[in-house]
């Protein structure tokens, strides 16, 4: 199934309110880049979709934590994430 | 081996290049006889407004591009209902020609069916 | 879904193609498409091809010289290429536009200099589209 | 006062809603580029703020027509905006 | 002729350079000891949220620039508190420092009190 | 707010400036400010500065070969820059981290090309702090 990847801010672009439109049941979502500050929104308490990943090193960048409801991934896991899904589509505006 | 490729075109017209860029890529590949859709989604369903008229912001229309798509194999384009809705637009309004517009009211649905997504 | 074969569990090597769109220095995407280009390299999948597009043909400048405490992405993606042998193709019609020329290219058009850099080659879209083809996975770095 | 330009799409950015946010009495909107699709939307019929201008080339390169509740101006316009205003204020992402 | 310049910073950290190249801007200007004020919102909130560990993205941290602002000058910086609000976050929990943060509910008035304002 | 002379309707000159952040031939920003800086000049006010910044460093390239029929840039600015004696600065930083240089900075930097346009030059941020205190009144062209 597919994996979607966000790098926008919820806050500031609708790149995930989009993403989440057109997201599937098995589908798996990455939060990247910008896109971690959905981390820190409703997201954190009630995420609308699972599962929800997330770039370990871009959320540490920002000062964000990860809530249990998210799973952190490094550079390898971001790879393992898209040998196991396809397509990968990018939502970067 | 035969690759399905969609490309999500989320952008509207002339404020960037990604919407002209991005259809100048889907039209290669058809070129190269590749399985090669297009989803107007978000701001990409504003590309099909008809009577656009850039010449005023020196730019070239993109509708040239858009027919060029049918000459090339590409004859329907699929376009996201909820996007259009959102918008206030209703798909009877927007540029009608040889490209056959398809409402998609599932684009899970429709994304997952193909190999490659290029976003623009 | 790695398989199990004795106490080893065999991944399946995977072809990627990359598309990145973003402007070097500017955008954070052109830094994570090396990141992720170097993430999938360790793993042991193959990289078939980098397409540079839209403003990612400007990470094929050789003009580009960012302070020394700063992320030098075009160092960085020349020296994956000469450990992977890796295809990295700049757009040509977006490159044109852009200002990043080959030697040959910026004679044709009678231009004063040349800035495209070692281990960068221009071509057609028509990589892109064979890059699609040849691939099991394909990602868009852009924004 | 302030002339707020706007050149974002208000379906897909916050450019508008933070400008709006930020609006003072005897401010004037201005939406160029991509910012003339607030023209489709509500902006339409129940404009949020007054004064509301827009680039008549952007709208129409976009095909999009002007309501009455809105003044299209032409360049020599834009600029006249510029010179009765003060400060000018991009919102641009 | 002293010109009261603010920077309107909208941006987050890292994800662009905007975030980074305005706050420069800024710091040259208070260098030249112009009247240089600078409002965070939207977005632009998130350069002050604490603890920022831009390693391993290979980027160097934000707060350096930050800091040096009251160096030249810049004792003060701006906050739009709706944007804290829409964020969820709280002025107390931002990085404190030498640079004194002023929560504003009325960002209109303050823009308005300016004769040029940058977006960055 | 125009004042009446007899029959003639004077309008202030004023002193304007640009700051342009964006990447040519990519966001319309960068074609906004051109479209901006023509009519201004044609209404009789007077251009103070142009201050490239972030991504419209690009502006200032050589190098940049649009096609045809699409609008050139570097073209418009260098035209206006002859007509109006322009004041034409790309920010020597923020151009050094992209990839574009002058014949001194090439030379410094021990690069193979200099891409800097006849009628730009490179400055620092002061240059754009200097225009703030200049000017009447001060435009950002950005996204």
């Amino acid at each position: 199934m597919t994996l979607h990847i966000v790098s926008k801010s919820p806050f500031s672009s609708t790149a995930l309110s989009d993403c989440l439109d057109a997201f599937g049941d098995g589908d798996a979502l990455l939060l990247i880049e910008d896109g971690v500050y959905a981390l820190s929104g409703r997201m954190a308490e009630q995420p609308a979709v699972k599962p929800v990943y997330c770039l370990a090193a871009d959320a540490a960048a920002r000062g964000l934590q990860i809530p249990a409801s998210v799973t952190a991934v490094d550079d390898a896991g971001w790879v393992a994430l898209c040998t196991e899904h396809n397509p990968i589509v990018s939502w970067f505006k | 081996m035969t690759k399905r490729l969609l490309a999500l075109c989320r952008q509207a017209p002339y404020g960037n290049a990604l919407a002209r860029e991005g259809l100048e890529a889907i039209l290669a590949a058809a070129a190269m006889e590749q399985v090669a859709d297009i989803l107007f989604c978000g701001d990409g369903v504003f590309q099909l407004l008809p009577e656009q008229l850039p010449a005023d912001i020196e730019q070239k229309s993109l509708q040239r591009n858009l027919q060029a798509l049918p000459v090339f194999g590409v004859e329907q384009a699929f376009i996201c209902s909820k996007s259009l809705a959102q918008r206030g637009l209703d798909i009877d309004t927007l540029v009608q020609g040889e490209l056959v517009l398809v409402p998609v009211d599932d684009s899970a649905a429709l994304i997952a069916s193909y190999d490659s997504v290029l976003s623009f | 879904m790695p398989r199990t074969a004795g106490h080893f569990t065999i991944r399946p090597r995977m072809k990627f193609s990359l598309a990145v769109y973003s402007a070097p220095h500017s955008a954070q995407a052109a830094a994570s498409a090396l990141r992720f280009a170097r993430a999938l390299l360790h793993e042991g999948h193959e990289l078939y091809r980098v397409f540079f597009y839209c403003d990612g043909v400007h990470i094929g400048s050789s003009l580009s010289t960012p302070p020394q405490d700063e992320l030098d992405l075009l160092a960085g993606w020349q020296a994956l290429q000469q450990q992977h042998q890796l295809d990295l193709v700049v757009c040509i019609a977006a490159a044109q536009r852009r200002g990043v020329l080959s030697d040959s290219e910026a004679n044709r058009l009678e231009k004063p200099a040349a800035n495209l850099a070692p281990g960068f080659e221009l071509a057609g879209l028509g990589q892109l589209a064979d890059a699609v083809a040849q691939s099991d996975r394909l990602i868009t770095f852009g924004g």
